[in-house]
């Protein structure tokens, strides 16, 4: 069997090898630190690979027609919901298993305890309707519970319009109009997809479904997933619609959206955006009267959120209402901050 | 690295309902398919003490430097190109430390056992991780084309720089700034054969080194070899380059790539018994003249090296930002923005960071002054020898130098002969 | 003066021993001392979708040329939207399924009909690149349905993610290999 | 053992042997050739693939952003599938590759093994030498080693300790953030700072308050900071709010330095490479110019140098390049020295060139891009003068300096306006404008004051009014507050004239070298010698030092000023001063 020596280590200059080894860690240090942690470690995105949406988030001063007049109000909620501004101007902000109420002046004075979270609430002739979920219960102003009506199977109601006579809750899992009379005895549900009657039908990807009753006495419902508002009589025919889907100005963006809808006592519209959050301001068929806040005005700091827990991440988007004098109320849901804009001269 | 952040915690939100299909739509659900199962993890930990007995009966009982060289190609391929080099003992320092400073960690049961078994072996046998197992090792081995004698103060001096990089991965895992020995381990790129990464480059330079220096990586830069260098000085058996006996015939001198072949000891004259005292005492003094300085001089950079610790990286762009010295906010600054936290938990933050690289800085400045002191006192003592012997804290246990004695030759010739009894 | 040699060798076998025996022991407290901390528990990488950004990084980082970061749909959270904002550019002309009208660099993403108005839409995995591009357009406006995940039947499982060191938002985090996904939703 | 000996001298007939070696030449081919065919679909992966996807990005633009297009629409879709096909098929090639470049690395090896199997030596011990010496020896250098090992190790943490917090900034984040602003600042904000050679307008007067009038290199007093600038130049800082700028250079480098003007860290360095080599062996270089006599300027969005060697470099204020321009190396006989000036997105280069006519130009960059916006040939040689941008009768004017003409052009679009001839020589000292007059200088001869004409309906026909002679500097340009106008040569003699009539007020000896040029601050003159001697001259009819400050070093660079502070640049370091509270 032949034997293979292993090769023999040859004699060296010390000082040459020290050399030879100083320059090759020196290399090796170099390389270590340049290119594995600065250069290739730091360096940029590749711009294919990156969705920015931030250019669209600057907004014309000039079409920028309201200014916020006053201080926000701190709701102080964890999760704060819905908002209305009631008839005397004070403001009712739900929340947290709690009906907030703020005085025109920004101080809170009523806390209503609530049994369960609440979804929506209006306050009309001095009753305060509110829903849990799928059930809706009226709140004396000082908040004795009036009255706590059926729930509805499977119901999510995010809004409710009081009329004279009627009201209507907005259930955004069935994706109708309840209508139901005072005492809560359900009287019909519209909206329904129905081509006889020309109705397509709600879509609804989450859980931001705004109805009122306008000065015109018909109801005007927020129809997200088409981007746009319909106008509907109160025995659910379709009268008509506008609105285009857009991240322009003039349209409403993303998938979704509007995702709140308030009038103004001049009779214009005013309706929230979430994601890339705005509040505009529309006349009657559709076209843009003016920008209340846009992304800047609003605290929006990117398009995507980072949370501590998945809680905080939960709800994003943002509420509206007007009072008499023509103010607009914003509830900001991320900071749950009631921001108050007024129109500008 | 990253906060570790239970289950639990992350859970579904309340969550609005998806649409009610009319049509028998069924909706997907989403695939989650699992990470190695626990067992293959267990088949590792028991692949390592196999290679590691089996390196230990080659070195001590076969003498075989061919054995030793085939389970090297093993380990190449098992730990190496088969494991994807992931998880290695020499990473494996990382997370014990992690694991003594981050109670959060829990240091997993692999880990531990990759940490703790070939230093048990090392306490045992000497360095046979090194010698065959260690991945890192074995492809450095086989390019040892040329290998240059490097002289005893030049091997010493260049060790010091593996300390330091000891004494910096310890303290980068220590304050949860990451894992220095895995973020540069040079060969990685090789076993994940992606061609994505300038650690390729590093490697090439480490390979093509290796063919003039001899296993650079594990001679002057692994921190995990250090701490194997001082198992194996206490190892109970050592590979001994002769099978019985040492005729000091001197062929064995070039034999050892690594230099760690001594030769006998010469007696010391008689004269410099006092001159050596006071060096002696001078050394331990100047021992602690060191640490202090090495610990003033971690005190001196901590500043510097918390650089590389995430927070303080955030909280040096964020202060750029706020001084409107950053125009377009980077990635981490929006991110910042965006979580909506506050800047005083920032700056508590990152004055916590910097308070334990202090802390980190003093201990690792003392500790390298420590090992450079007790080196200069090393190289005052002197020990004997009078044969011919394998360095016990540089041998690699490759057997390399058993064909190079001819008392191998004759024990080999009377193996294939007789019993064997001459064991 | 000088011991005899013999004694001197003695004593010196004696220490070595001594000092063999002491660190033995050592050796011995530090295992048990390890084997008490550790645990048979294993530790993998994951995104947690609450702090990813969707910077992009995921693609172009990984140690893997094709990345283990992929993105994965949480369908419950889905609105199966029309005009889905993680499938199409801003504004697209047509909602169609055409390249140009896409936001995926690398078309990943199925877009099927399922009835009036619904549309569901699945992820091409072997065409991800895990660029996080369709979680920050569904983010934005929609659900944020889809997410990004390290798939662990690619994941490495570096001691070190490569990832993790450059996220921005410290996303990466360390979890259980027994629960190793950090979903939206949980899985039934 | 012999045998194999002998065999060693009938290797190269051994049939065996042969084999290896061609293996092992062949492994070594394969292995090269996989190596490099890695490479470039590595690069490809990475420059190709990456200017594909954003060439597909910018075509999906234009289509969402313009009509509707079907042929476009077709276009996207089939480069789509290609790239993407492109794409994934070398992704597949480089983890396949790498596979065979490790297993042909595996069998280069091997054949190397075998090869070397057929040169096996003996081991030969050398004779003993003897072992005492040699191990006490040995033991001494180890120890000799490790000290000296441990001090250079010391030294260099020590060395990176007081390097450690000058971190330059990362410039991570998107390439483009410029689109979205405006690109330039305001002309008021221009004259709240000082954004070019000797501040707003060039005038070289100081428009801040607070300004400190003592200070001592020596003790530090009132030197706020003092951080070293890594390359030499003899440009003069100049500041946007925060920002400190000034540029550097040598045979190998250019740079751009942004300072923190808080604490003086170094917040970025931009790099402008260097003209062709065979262009530069063309430049002239003299130790009074250097590679960087021109001071940078900057609009409140970039900031623009240019260097020695005609290279042009803008950044934004995050240190990301914007753009290069080669301008071609100047024929400057003493080396160029012109400073830049900006006046909104136009960066104005005087670039005058001597031997033949029509090469001295006068240029106006797009600062965003720079592209050119305008040239206008010059009938001068080479100067050493700069453009300043001064504002008259509402028009924004650009001032020039040139061998025998003083001429001024239209600011936005580069019309001559009008031109005079009062000046000759080498001219180096800029122009400044005061009391609605210009004062110009025509070096070691005269000091002329020019009235431009009133009103672009004037027969734009400038006028001398008088030529004042004395010791009138070659390098350092006047200043004046309205009444006065003063001078400084190099040999520091200072003079004084009325601004009316020229009649010389008095000339006095300052008993000092000076390069840079005076700056008026109220009412008081700084003089920067080159020994780093400030002195405060009263600015009044009669000479009257009022005070003196020394730094210790040599200044070439004209002071630069911001509210409350001086900025100086050395020949090493920059300084910051202020009054201390």
């Amino acid at each position: 069997m032949s034997r293979h020596l292993p090769k023999q280590t040859a004699k060296a200059d010390g000082g040459l090898v020290a050399v030879f080894l100083a320059v090759t860690a020196f290399g090796a240090g170099f390389l270590a630190y340049w290119f594995v942690d600065r250069r290739f470690v730091r360096q940029n995105v590749p711009r294919a690979y990156r969705y920015s949406i931030e250019e669209l988030t600057t907004i014309e001063p000039s079409l920028l027609i309201y200014r916020q007049s006053r201080p926000p109000i701190e709701t102080g909620l964890l999760e704060a919901v819905a908002l209305d501004v009631d008839s005397d101007g004070a403001v009712w902000a739900a929340g947290d298993r709690k009906i907030l109420r703020f005085a025109s002046d920004g101080r809170k004075d009523t806390e209503i305890s609530l049994p369960s979270k609440p979804t929506a609430v209006k306050a009309a002739d001095g009753v305060l309707y509110v829903a849990m979920t799928d059930q809706i219960e009226t709140y004396s102003p000082a908040g004795e519970r009036l009255s706590a009506w059926a729930p509805v199977q499977t119901a999510l109601f995010t809004s409710i319009a009081v009329g004279p006579e009627d009201v209507f809750a907005a259930d955004a899992v069935g994706k109708v109009i309840h209508r139901f009379d005072k005492q809560g005895n359900a009287l019909g549900r519209l909206g329904q997809k129905n081509p006889s009657r020309g109705i397509e039908g709600f879509v609804i990807p989450s859980p931001y479904f705004d109805v009122l009753i306008a000065h015109d006495g018909l109801l005007r419902v927020n129809n997200p997933g088409r981007q746009r508002i319909e106008a509907y009589t109160f025995d659910g025919h379709l009268e008509w619609h506008w609105g285009i889907p857009s991240v322009k100005l003039e349209g409403f963006s993303g998938c979704c959206n509007p995702i709140a809808l308030a009038q103004l006592p001049d009779g214009t519209f005013v309706t929230g955006e979430k994601g890339l959050v705005r509040v505009k301001v529309y006349d009657d068929h559709g076209r843009l009267l003016g920008v209340v806040a846009g992304p800047q005005q609003l605290g929006w700091k990117g398009p995507v959120r980072v949370c501590e827990t998945p809680e905080e991440c939960g709800s994003r988007g943002l509420d509206v209402a007007a009072d008499g004098q023509g103010r607009i109320y914003v509830l900001e849901q991320v900071r749950n901050t009631i921001l108050i804009f007024e129109k500008n001269g | 690295m990253g906060l570790i952040l239970s289950a639990a915690a992350v859970q579904a939100a309340q969550r609005f309902p998806p649409p009610q299909f009319e049509t028998d739509y069924q909706m997907p659900t989403l695939t989650t398919p699992p990470p190695r199962a626990a067992v293959w993890e267990l088949v590792d930990v028991g692949v390592l003490a196999a290679a590691l007995g089996l390196a230990a009966w080659l070195i001590f009982r076969k003498r075989s430097r061919h054995g030793i060289a085939a389970l090297s190609i093993f380990s190449l391929l098992y730990f190496g190109f088969w494991r994807k080099g992931c998880i290695c003992s020499v990473g494996s320092l990382g997370n014990v430390v992690l694991s003594l400073f981050d109670s959060s960690y829990v240091l997993p049961l692999t880990a531990a056992a990759f940490f703790l078994l070939p230093i048990l072996f090392a306490l045992f046998f000497g360095r046979v991780f090194c010698g065959a197992v260690c991945p890192l090792g074995a492809i450095q081995d086989w390019v040892v084309f040329r290998p240059l004698a490097v002289p005893a103060w030049l091997e010493t001096t260049f060790r010091l720089g593996a300390w330091l990089y000891l004494a910096a991965a310890v303290l980068f895992a220590a304050v949860g700034a990451g894992l220095l020995i895995c973020r540069y381990d040079p060969f990685i790129a090789f076993f994940r054969l992606g061609f994505n990464t300038p650690l390729w480059l590093l490697g090439l330079l480490f390979l093509g080194l290796g063919v003039f220096i001899a296993r650079p990586y594990c001679r002057f830069v692994c921190p995990y070899g250090l701490l194997l260098r001082q198992a194996g000085r206490l190892s109970f058996w050592h590979v001994r380059i002769t099978p019985d006996e040492c005729i000091q015939c001197r062929l064995c001198e070039d034999a050892c790539p690594f230099g760690a072949i001594q030769p006998p000891t010469a007696p010391w004259p008689e004269s410099m018994r006092p001159a050596e005292r006071r060096r002696l005492v001078f050394l331990s003094g100047l021992l602690l003249v060191l640490m202090g300085l090495g610990g003033w001089l971690g005190y001196r950079v901590h500043a510097g090296l918390a650089a590389g610790h995430p927070t303080v990286e955030l909280a040096r762009q964020v202060r750029l930002r706020q001084a409107g010295l950053m125009t377009e906010p980077t990635d981490t600054v929006r991110a910042f923005e965006v979580s909506g936290r506050t800047l005083q938990s920032l700056w508590n933050q990152e004055a916590a960071v910097f308070q334990r690289f202090a802390w980190g800085g003093i201990a690792a400045g003392i500790f390298v002054g420590f090992v450079a002191g007790v080196k200069l006192i090393q190289m005052s003592i002197h020990f004997k020898r009078t044969d011919y012997e394998a360095d016990r804290a540089g041998c690699l246990a490759c057997g390399r130098c058993f064909a190079f004695c001819p008392r191998q030759r004759i024990w080999e010739a009377g193996k294939q002969t007789g019993s064997g009894e001459k064991q | 003066m000088n011991p005899p040699p013999s004694e001197l060798l003695s004593r010196r076998r004696f220490l070595k021993d001594g000092l063999w025996t002491v660190s033995l022991a050592a050796a011995g407290a530090a295992v048990a001392a390890l084997a008490s901390r550790s645990r048979a528990k294993e530790w993998v990488w994951q995104i947690d979708p609450y702090k990813c950004i969707g910077c992009g990084r995921c693609a172009t980082h990984c140690v893997l040329s094709e990345s283990a970061v992929k993105c994965v749909h949480a369908f419950e959270m889905c609105g199966y939207c029309d005009l889905c904002t993680g499938y199409f550019s801003p504004d697209p002309k047509a909602l169609q399924t055409g390249a140009e009208h896409q936001l995926c660099p690398t078309g990943a993403i199925r877009r099927r009909f399922i009835e009036e108005p619904y549309f569901e839409f699945t992820i091409d995995e072997s065409r991800c690149i895990g660029c996080g591009k369709c979680v920050v357009g569904c983010a934005a406006f929609g659900n944020g349905s889809l997410f990004l995940q390290i798939r662990h039947d690619r994941c490495l499982n570096c001691n070190e993610c490569a990832i993790g060191r450059v996220c921005p938002s410290e996303a990466i985090v360390r979890v259980p290999a027994s629960s190793p996904y950090l979903l939206k939703v949980r899985n039934p | 053992m012999s045998s194999r000996d002998e065999s060693k001298y009938l290797l190269p007939q051994n049939p065996r042997y042969q084999a290896a070696v061609s293996s092992l030449i062949v492994s070594a081919v394969f292995w090269a050739v996989v190596g490099l065919l890695l490479a470039v679909q590595f690069y490809h992966l990475k420059v190709t693939d990456e200017r594909r996807s954003r060439k597909l990005e910018a075509l999906r633009h234009v289509y969402q952003t313009s009509g509707a297009d079907e042929s476009l629409a077709e276009e996207i879709r089939q480069l789509d599938v290609h790239y993407r096909r492109d794409h994934l098929a070398r992704l597949q090639f480089l983890y396949r590759g790498s596979g065979l470049f490790v297993l042909f690395g595996a069998v280069f090896v091997g054949t190397i093994l075998w090869v070397r199997s057929f040169h096996q030596k003996p081991p030969h011990p050398e004779p003993l030498e003897d072992r005492t010496t040699a191990q006490i020896q040995a033991a001494r250098r180890t120890r000799w080693a490790v000290s000296a090992g441990t001090a250079v190790l010391a030294s260099a943490v020590l060395f990176w300790s007081f390097q450690g917090s000058q971190t330059p900034q990362e410039s991570a984040g998107a390439e483009d953030s410029s689109e979205s602003r405006p690109a330039f600042a305001s002309w008021e904000q221009m004259n709240q700072n000082w954004p070019v050679f000797r501040g707003p307008q060039g005038a070289g007067i100081c428009p801040f308050d607070n300004i400190p009038t003592e200070w001592d290199g020596a003790s530090g007093k009132n030197i706020r900071w003092k951080v070293p600038v890594e390359l030499p130049g003899h440009n003069s800082p100049v500041v946007w709010e925060n920002r400190i700028f000034l540029t550097g250079a040598d045979a190998k480098r250019q740079e751009v330095y942004c300072f923190n003007a808080e604490d003086g860290t170094l917040l970025w360095t931009g790099q402008v490479p260097l003209a062709p080599a065979a262009q530069r062996e063309e430049m002239t270089i003299m130790e009074d110019t250097g590679y960087a006599a021109s001071t940078a300027a900057v609009n409140g969005v970039f900031v623009a140098a240019i260097f020695a060697d005609g290279q042009v470099g803008c950044f934004d204020f995050d240190g990301r390049r914007q753009w290069v321009r080669s301008l071609g190396v100047p024929a400057s006989a003493y080396g160029y020295a012109s400073s830049l000036t900006v006046y909104e997105n136009r960066l104005i280069i005087q670039f005058d060139q001597d031997y033949e006519p029509g090469r001295s130009k006068l240029i106006a960059l797009d600062i965003t891009t720079g592209q050119t916006l305008w040239e206008r040939e010059r009938p001068v040689p080479n100067s050493w003068t700069s453009p300043t941008v001064v504002e008259w009768g509402g028009q924004m004017q650009i001032l020039t300096s040139g061998s025998p003409w003083l001429i001024a052009y239209d600011a936005t679009d580069g019309r001559e306006l009008w031109r005079l001839d009062c000046l000759g020589g080498d001219v180096a000292p800029t122009q400044i404008a005061a009391a609605g007059r210009i004062f110009a200088v025509h070096p070691y001869t005269h000091l002329a004051a020019v009235r431009p004409p009133q009103a672009p309906a004037e027969q734009m026909q400038a006028e001398l009014l008088w030529k004042a002679e004395g010791s009138i500097p070659d390098i350092c340009s006047p200043v004046s507050d309205g009444r006065l106008v003063w001078t400084v040569d190099s040999e520091g003699v200072l003079e004084c004239f009325d601004v009316q009539d020229g009649s010389r007020l008095y000339s006095q000896d300052l008993q000092a070298v000076f390069q840079a040029s005076p700056v008026l601050v109220g009412d008081i003159l700084y003089l920067l010698s080159t020994k780093g001697r400030m002195i405060l001259v009263k600015a009044a009819r009669t000479f009257e030092q009022i005070g003196q400050n020394e730094l210790p070093e040599s200044f070439t660079a004209s002071p630069a000023f911001a509210p409350g502070r001086i900025y100086l640049r050395g020949s090493r370091h920059l300084y910051c001063i202020e009054n201390r509270r």
